[in-house]
C-alpha cells in the first residue's frame, strides 16, 4: 500500500486545478489560456489514476480514461494551437483582450 | 524496507510539491517562453507521482504525449507569434483579484469536501497494472472510446492542417 | 568451456553482486538497494562519459580514413590522449554568455540536455542481466525520454537570442518530432512479435537458433531496422540529417552561441545519444546481447560498435538533405512504409512461415517501390526571394 | 422476379446515385446523369411488378423493428396498398422521364452531377415516403424532399432571387412541417401508434363504437393537415411555389408540379382514416382547398412568367384535390393527383424546352413559337386539353370525378366554385398557349428553335401518359381506380352524371373559346377588360398582396426607430424594422386589417423597452473571453455552494 493518503492526492490535483482555472482566467496570451488548460487536464488525470487506484475495483480503467484524457489534450493543443497561429496572421496578436470584436 | 518506502512517500510528496510551484511558475511567469519550461517541468512532475502511484505506463505516455509533443507543440507557437526580443509586456489582465477570491471559495468548499467525504477505499493491490491489461482493456472493453479518439486524432491533425496553412488562394488571384 | 564462458558472460554482473554482498553485512538493507543503485549510476556516469570521448576520436579517425588522411595522431599512441586534450581545451576555454541571452535558460539548456542522455542508459541491456533497470516498459520509457531531448535543444536556441540559433532550434524541433513518428512505429511491429515492451524481454524473444535468431532477418525486421536506424541518425542530429547544426547555413545551429564547458555538454549528449541510439537498434533488431561462443556484452558492444561506424561512414559519404525533402522523407516516406510494415507484422502472425514470408517480402517490396516512386516524382514548388532593398 | 421485400431497393438505389454522384461528381461529370437515370430506371422496373400485383389485389407489408422507445418499438417497414402502389407507378415513371430530360436541359452546366446526386436524393427521400409504413419513416422523407426542395430551388444560388426563393421555401414549410410533427405525435399520444395499418384498424373501431375523446383526434388530424398546407401550397401557405420557380425547370416540373407537392396530398389520403373519424376537420379541408383552387386560378389569369402561371396553375389544382379529399372523395381526388403529375410535369417540360429555346420567360416577348418548335407545342397543347378537362384526356376525368362528388355529395357552393376555376383554368391555360405558340413573334430578338431529341423524347412520354392514364377511372373501365382506392379505406362513392360531365366539359370549351378570342382576335379586348375590372386585375396581378402581407409584419415608424437601435445589434433590429416598415406600408394599403395605432403603439413600446433594457444588458457582452470565463466560473461555484450546502450539508 502506498503510504498516501487518498485526500491528500486530490487536494494537491484541487490546488493543481485550480492553479489552471486561474492562470485561464487571467492570462493575457493565448497560448498562456492553453497552457493552463493543459494544468487543468492534468489535475484531472492525477484524480483518474487516484480514484482508479484507491477505490476502484478495475485500476485498469482510470489508466485508460488519462490516456484519453492526454490523447484529446493532445488534439486541443494542437487545434488551439493552430488556431492562435492563424489568429497572429490575421490581428497580428495574440492577446484576448486585443481579440474583443464579439461584443456590443 | 521501511526506510525505502518513507522515501518514496517523500519523494511523491516532494514532486507534488514541485509541480505546484512550477504549476504557479506557469500561471505567473512574465515571460511566456518560461511558462512552457514550467509546464514541461510541472507535467514531468506529474509522471513522477504517476510513477508513485504504481501507473508506469502512464508516466511515460505523459513524458512521450506531454513533453514530447504538446510542450513543444506550444513553444513552436510561442516562437512564430512571439518576438525574438520579447519585450515583457503586461501578461495578466485586470480580473486576477476575482480570480483569486473566488479560487480560494473554490478550494475552500471542495477541500471541506474532500476531507468530509467518507471515501470507499478498496484494497489496492499492489501489483503494477501490466501494459498487457491496458491493452486488451483498449482493445476489448473500450474498444468503441478507442476508436473514437483515433477518428478525432485524425481529425484534429487535418484540421490543425487546414486552419494554420497559409490562404493560397488570395494571393494568387 | 561453457563454465569459462558463462565467467566471462557474467563478469560484471557478479562484480557487482559480489560488492552488494561485501556491503550488505556490515550495513542495513535499504542501504544496500541505495548502493545498488549508485553503483550502477556511477558506472553508467562514467562509460557515458568515456564512450563519448572515445566516439570523437574515433570518428575523427574514421573521417580522417574516408577523406585519405590519418585523423589525430599526435597526442599519445595512435592519437588515444586525444580526447583528454580536447576536455582540457574545453574546460580552460572561456564561457561566453551573450549579453542579451536569457541567463538562467542559457546556463539550464546545455545541463538539461545531459540528463535524457544518461536517462536512457538506464534501459539499455549491455548484456545478460545487465540492464541497469529493467522496466516492464523499457521501450516506450525510452521514446519517452528520448523526446524530451527537443526541449533543451529549444532552450539553448531561444535564450541565446540569435537568429541562427533559432531558426537551428526551429529545425531541430521540426526534425524531431517529424521522426519521432515513424521511429515509434517502426518500433511497433518489434513489439508485437515479443509481447513485450521490457528491453530485456525483447532481447529474449530473439534468442532462439542459438542466439542467431535476429528479428533483423525477417521481411518486417530488415524494414523496421532500416527506418529505425535512419530515423535515429535524424534524431542525433548527425549527418545526411544534420540541417539544425549545419554550418554553413546556420553557423552551428542551436550552440552557435555556446562555448567551453556547455558547449561540450552539448557535443557530450550529442555523441551519447548516438550510442544509446545504436545500442537499442542493436537491441531492438539485431538480437541484442545475443549470440554464440562470445560472452553478451561483447556482442552487443560489437554490434553497437558497427553500427556506430555506419553512422559515420554516413557523414563521410552523404551530402545534406534539403529542408524539404528532409521532411517529406519522414512524413511521405518512413511514415507510410513503417503502417505497412506494422501489417506486414500482423500478416506475418497469422500465416504459416513460407507463405508469411513470401507475402511480407512481396508486400515490402512493392509498397517500397510505389513509395519511391510516388516520393520521386514530387518537385517541390520553385520559390523566388526577392532581395529586400 | 421482383418479390414484394425488394421494393426496398427503390429508395436505396436512387440514394446509391445520390452518395455516388456527391462523392465522385467532380469526375464522373457527364456521366453523373446516366447514374441517376438509370438507378431511376431500376428502381422504376422493380417498382413496377410490385405496383402491377397491387393492382391485381394484392398487399404487402412488412417491417423491422429499428429501436426501442422504452418498450414501444418503433418500427419501420414498408407498405404496399392501392393507394401507395398508385403513387409510386406515377412517381417513377414521372421521375425517370424527367431526369431524362434533365440530362438535356442542364447540358453545360458547371454543377451537372451535384444537379443530379439532389434529384437522385429527392427521388430516394420521395420514394421512401410512397412506400413508408409509419409516420416517422413518412416525415423523415417529407424532411429531405423539403432540403432538397431547398437545395433545388437555390441551385443557381449565385442569383439572389434564387437563394432567397430557396429560403422563402424552406421556412413557409417548415412552419407545415412543424404542424405536422406536433400532429403525428398528438396522433400518437391519442392512439399509441403510427403505423398506418395499425391506424387504419383503429379508426375503423372508433367508427363501430361510436367517438371517443375527440378532442385529441381532431388536433391530431387538423396538424397533420398543416403539413398538407405547407408542402401542398395550399392557402395561406402556398406563398413560396410560385417563388420556387427559380430553380432549373426539370425541378419544377419534378419536385414544384408533379411528385413533392403532391406529398402533402398523399399525407391526407394516407391518414384519409383518421379524417374520416374525426368530426368537423373535412370541413377544413374543403375550405382551403376551395378557396385555394379558386383563388390561385384566379391569380393565374393575369400572370405573364410562363413559369408562375403555372406554378399557380399547380396550386389551383392542389387545391381541387384537397377539396375532392375534403368531400370525403378519396378516389377522386388521388386519381386527379395521379394524372395531374402527367400532364403537369408536362406542362413544365413543355415550358422549360420553350424557356431553353427562346430564352425568355415572359409570354408576351413570345408568340409564334408553334412554327419553330412543333414538338414541344404539341405536347404542350396535349397536356393543356388534359388540365383544362377536355376528352377524352386524363384531366377530364378526374377532374370530372371531383365535380361530380362536389355536387353529389351537396356541396353545391363548392360545386359552383370548382367549375368556375374550371373555366378559368381553361381560359388561362390557352391564353398562355395563344400568347407563347400563335399569333405573330412580339420579339425579334427572341431566336427559338426545337430541343434536342433528349428533351423531346421525355415530353412524348408524358404525353402520352396525359392522353390514357384517366381511362382507368372513366366509365369505361367502371372506374376501377375508385374502386380500388375503396379497397383501402371505404369512403362514399356516386354515379356518374352526364349533367356534370356537360358542365365540366363546357366549362372547359368556353374558356379555351373566350382566350382564343381575346388572345387571337379581339387583342384590344384582354386591356379593356383590365381597365374595366380593375380592382380585380390589380387584385389578381398582385396575387392577393398575400406576399406583401407575409413579408411585412411590423410597422414603418420602427423605421425611425430602427436608426436609433442601429447602434447595438444591426442585424437583428434591422431585419425587424425592415418587416416592420413592409408591415406598416400593407396595412395602409389593406387598408382595414390591423389597427395600425394599436400595433404601432405596441410595437413603439416593445422597441423602447427593448432598446431601454438592452442599454443595460449589454455591458454584460464584452467580447472579452476570460470576462465570460469569469462569470461561468462564479456560477459553477454558486451551484457547487448551494448544492453542498442545500443537500449534502457539507459545509
Amino acid at each position: 500500500m502506498i503510504g498516501i493518503p487518498l485526500t491528500h492526492i486530490l487536494i494537491f490535483s484541487l490546488l493543481l486545478f485550480a492553479i489552471g482555472i486561474y492562470g485561464a482566467l487571467v492570462r493575457r496570451n493565448i497560448i498562456g489560456i492553453l497552457i493552463s488548460i493543459e494544468l487543468i487536464l492534468n489535475a484531472a488525470n492525477i484524480n483518474l489514476i487516484a480514484f482508479s487506484k484507491y477505490t476502484s475495483p478495475s485500476p485498469e480503467m482510470g489508466q485508460i480514461f488519462a490516456i484519453f484524457v492526454i490523447a484529446i489534450a493532445a488534439t486541443s493543443a494542437a487545434v488551439g494551437l493552430a488556431i492562435v497561429l492563424a489568429l497572429y496572421r490575421v490581428r497580428k496578436t495574440v492577446y484576448t483582450d486585443e481579440v474583443n470584436l464579439l461584443k456590443w | 524496507m521501511p526506510v525505502l518506502e518513507i522515501a518514496v512517500k517523500f519523494g511523491i510528496y516532494a514532486a507534488m510539491g514541485t509541480v505546484l510551484i512550477f504549476a504557479l511558475g506557469v500561471v505567473t511567469l512574465r515571460n511566456l517562453f518560461h511558462c512552457a519550461l514550467c509546464l514541461a517541468a510541472a507535467l514531468i512532475g506529474t509522471a513522477v507521482i504517476y510513477l508513485g502511484l504504481r501507473a508506469d505506463f502512464l508516466a511515460g505516455i505523459q513524458i512521450l504525449l506531454y513533453v514530447g509533443a504538446v510542450v513543444t507543440l506550444v513553444i513552436f507557437a510561442i516562437m512564430l507569434t512571439e518576438h525574438l526580443a520579447g519585450k515583457t509586456v503586461r501578461q495578466n489582465n485586470s480580473q486576477s483579484l476575482p480570480a483569486v477570491i473566488g479560487l480560494a471559495a473554490f478550494v475552500a468548499i471542495l477541500a471541506a469536501l474532500i476531507v468530509k467525504t467518507p471515501w470507499p477505499l478498496q484494497a489496492a493491490s499492489h501489483a503494477k497494472i501490466s501494459v498487457m491489461e491496458i491493452g486488451q482493456a483498449l482493445m476489448g472493453t473500450y474498444v468503441f472510446p478507442f476508436e473514437v479518439i483515433s477518428v478525432i486524432l485524425i481529425a484534429a491533425l487535418i484540421g490543425a492542417v487546414v486552419i494554420a496553412k497559409k490562404d493560397n488562394s488570395g494571393e494568387q488571384s | 568451456m561453457n563454465r569459462i564462458l558463462g565467467f566471462f558472460d557474467q563478469i560484471f554482473v557478479s562484480a557487482k553482486a559480489w560488492l552488494l554482498a561485501l556491503l550488505g553485512r556490515f550495513l542495513p538493507d535499504w542501504v544496500v538497494v541505495l548502493a545498488s543503485i549508485v553503483i550502477s549510476g556511477v558506472v553508467i556516469l562514467v562509460m557515458g562519459a568515456v564512450i563519448m570521448m572515445y566516439l570523437t576520436l574515433l570518428e575523427r579517425k574514421l573521417l580522417g580514413r574516408i577523406q585519405n588522411r590519418y585523423g589525430p595522431n599526435r597526442v599519445g599512441k595512435w592519437g588515444l590522449l586525444q580526447p583528454i586534450a580536447d576536455g582540457i581545451k574545453m574546460f580552460t576555454k572561456e564561457d561566453i554568455i551573450p549579453a542579451n541571452a536569457d541567463k538562467i535558460i542559457h546556463l539550464l539548456a546545455p545541463i538539461v540536455i545531459v540528463v535524457p542522455a544518461f536517462m536512457i542508459f538506464l534501459v539499455v541491456p549491455f548484456g545478460r542481466g545487465m540492464t541497469a533497470a529493467n522496466l516492464n516498459i523499457g521501450l516506450l520509457y525510452f521514446i519517452a525520454v528520448s523526446s524530451v531531448t527537443t526541449l533543451p535543444i529549444f532552450m539553448g536556441s531561444w535564450a541565446s537570442r540569435n537568429k541562427y540559433s533559432l531558426l537551428g532550434g526551429m529545425r531541430t524541433a521540426a526534425q524531431m518530432i517529424s521522426y519521432e513518428v515513424p521511429m515509434t512505429l517502426s518500433v511497433v511491429p518489434v513489439i508485437m512479435m515479443s509481447q513485450s515492451l521490457s528491453t530485456n524481454e525483447i532481447v529474449l524473444a530473439q534468442s532462439g537458433c542459438s542466439g542467431l535468431h535476429w528479428f533483423i532477418f525477417t521481411p518486417w525486421g530488415l524494414a523496421g531496422f532500416i527506418v529505425f536506424f535512419l530515423c535515429a541518425t535524424a534524431e542525433c542530429n548527425r549527418p545526411p540529417f544534420d540541417l539544425p547544426e549545419a554550418e554553413s547555413e546556420l553557423v552551428a545551429g542551436f550552440h552557435t552561441e555556446y562555448s567551453g564547458m556547455k558547449f561540450a555538454l552539448f557535443y557530450m549528449a550529442e555523441y551519447m545519444n548516438a550510442f544509446t541510439l545504436c545500442g537499442i537498434a542493436a537491441t531492438l533488431f539485431l538480437g541484442g546481447w545475443q549470440g554464440p561462443f562470445l560472452p553478451s556484452w561483447a556482442w552487443f558492444f560489437g554490434k553497437t560498435f558497427i553500427l556506430i561506424c555506419v553512422m559515420i561512414w554516413f557523414r563521410g559519404t552523404f551530402p545534406r538533405f534539403r529542408v524539404d525533402q528532409l521532411m517529406g522523407f519522414a512524413w511521405k516516406f518512413l511514415l507510410p512504409l513503417t503502417l505497412i510494415n506494422i501489417l506486414v507484422a500482423a500478416l506475418w502472425h497469422f500465416l504459416p512461415p513460407v507463405w508469411a514470408w513470401l507475402w511480407s517480402a512481396l508486400i515490402l517490396v512493392i509498397s517500397f517501390f510505389i513509395l519511391v516512386k510516388l516520393n520521386i516524382n514530387f518537385v517541390p514548388e520553385k520559390r523566388v526571394y526577392t532581395l529586400e532593398s | 422476379m421482383v418479390t414484394p421485400d425488394q421494393i426496398i431497393l427503390v429508395p436505396l438505389l436512387p440514394f446509391l446515385a445520390f452518395i455516388v454522384n456527391i462523392l465522385a461528381g467532380k469526375w464522373l461529370k457527364r456521366r453523373a446523369a446516366w447514374l441517376s437515370i438509370t438507378t431511376s430506371a431500376m428502381a422504376c422496373a422493380v417498382a413496377l411488378p410490385v405496383c402491377w400485383a397491387v393492382f391485381q389485389g394484392g398487399h404487402f407489408a412488412g417491417q423491422e423493428t429499428w429501436l426501442m422507445l422504452g418498450n414501444t418499438p418503433l418500427r419501420f417497414g414498408y407498405l404496399m396498398d392501392p393507394l401507395s402502389a398508385a403513387v409510386l407507378f406515377m412517381v417513377t415513371i414521372v421521375g425517370t422521364l424527367i431526369q431524362i430530360y434533365a440530362a438535356g436541359y442542364m447540358h453545360g452546366d458547371p454543377r451537372y452531377s451535384r444537379f443530379f446526386a439532389y434529384v437522385s436524393l429527392f427521388m430516394a427521400a420521395m420514394l421512401t415516403l410512397v412506400i413508408s409504413d409509419n409516420f416517422i419513416l413518412f416525415f423523415m422523407a417529407w424532411e429531405i424532399m423539403g432540403l432538397c426542395s431547398y437545395l433545388l430551388i437555390g441551385f443557381y444560388f449565385e442569383k439572389d432571387s434564387a437563394a432567397k426563393a430557396s429560403l422563402k421555401a424552406f421556412l413557409t414549410t417548415r412552419v407545415g412541417d412543424v404542424g405536422f410533427l406536433i400532429g403525428f405525435l398528438t396522433l400518437f399520444a391519442a392512439i399509441g401508434t403510427l403505423n398506418f395499418e395499425a391506424m387504419n384498424t383503429a379508426m375503423a373501431g372508433i367508427q363501430e363504437t361510436g367517438p371517443f375523446n375527440s378532442g385529441l383526434l381532431i388536433m391530431a388530424a387538423l396538424f397533420i393537415f398543416c403539413g398538407t398546407i405547407g408542402k401542398s401550397a395550399q392557402f395561406p401557405l402556398h406563398v413560396w411555389l410560385p417563388d420556387a420557380m427559380e430553380g432549373p425547370t426539370p425541378v419544377s416540373a419534378l419536385i414544384h408540379a408533379a411528385t413533392m407537392v403532391a406529398a402533402g396530398v398523399f399525407l391526407v389520403a394516407r391518414s384519409f382514416a383518421l379524417f374520416m373519424v374525426v368530426p368537423n376537420v373535412l370541413p377544413v379541408v374543403t375550405a382551403i382547398g376551395t378557396v385555394t383552387a379558386f383563388g390561385a386560378a384566379f391569380i393565374a389569369l393575369t400572370q405573364n412568367d410562363i413559369k408562375r402561371i403555372l406554378a399557380y396553375s399547380t396550386i389551383s389544382q392542389l387545391g381541387y384535390m384537397v377539396t375532392a379529399l375534403g368531400l370525403s372523395g378519396l378516389g377522386a381526388g388521388t386519381f386527379h393527383l395521379i394524372t395531374h403529375a402527367f400532364f403537369k410535369a408536362l406542362l413544365f417540360l413543355g415550358a422549360g424546352s420553350v424557356i431553353h429555346g427562346a430564352h425568355v420567360q415572359d409570354i408576351r416577348e413570345m408568340g409564334g413559337l408553334y412554327k419553330k418548335m412543333p414538338q414541344t407545342a404539341i405536347t404542350f397543347i396535349i397536356a393543356s386539353l388534359a388540365l383544362a378537362g377536355v376528352p377524352p384526356l386524363s384531366g377530364f376525368w378526374s377532374k370530372d370525378e371531383i365535380l361530380l362528388t362536389a355536387f353529389a355529395s351537396g356541396h353545391f357552393a363548392v360545386f359552383g366554385i370548382l367549375l368556375l376555376t374550371a373555366f378559368m383554368t381553361a381560359f388561362y391555360m390557352f391564353r398562355l398557349i395563344f400568347l407563347t405558340f400563335f399569333g405573330e413573334a412580339r420579339n425579334a430578338k427572341v431566336h427559338a428553335h426545337e430541343s434536342p431529341a433528349i428533351m423531346t423524347l421525355p415530353l412524348w412520354g408524358l404525353a402520352i401518359g396525359s392522353a390514357v392514364l384517366g381511362i382507368p377511372g372513366s366509365p369505361f373501365m367502371h372506374h376501377w381506380f375508385q374502386n380500388f382506392m375503396a379497397e383501402m379505406v371505404h369512403y362514399p362513392e356516386y354515379e356518374p352524371s352526364t349533367m356534370i360531365m356537360a358542365c365540366s366539359i363546357a366549362a372547359a370549351l368556353l374558356g379555351i373559346l373566350l382566350a382564343g378570342v381575346i388572345y387571337l382576335k379581339q387583342k384590344h379586348w384582354a386591356g379593356a377588360i383590365a381597365k374595366a375590372f380593375r380592382p380585380l386585375y390589380l387584385l389578381s396581378f398582385n396575387k392577393f398582396y398575400v406576399d406583401e402581407f407575409y413579408s411585412a409584419y411590423v410597422v414603418k415608424p420602427f423605421q425611425a426607430l430602427g436608426r436609433k437601435l442601429f447602434g447595438f445589434d444591426e442585424t437583428v433590429i434591422d431585419g425587424a424594422v425592415n418587416n416592420t416598415g413592409r408591415a406598416t406600408m400593407l396595412l395602409s394599403a389593406v387598408k382595414n386589417w390591423i389597427d395600425k395605432y394599436i400595433v404601432d403603439g405596441a410595437v413603439n413600446f416593445t422597441g423602447t423597452l427593448v432598446y431601454f433594457l438592452n442599454s443595460i444588458t449589454k455591458r454584460v457582452q464584452t467580447g472579452f473571453i476570460q470576462n465570460y470565463l469569469l462569470i461561468i466560473f462564479f456560477c459553477v461555484l454558486a451551484f457547487l455552494f448551494f448544492e453542498l450546502k442545500i443537500l449534502k450539508g457539507v459545509l
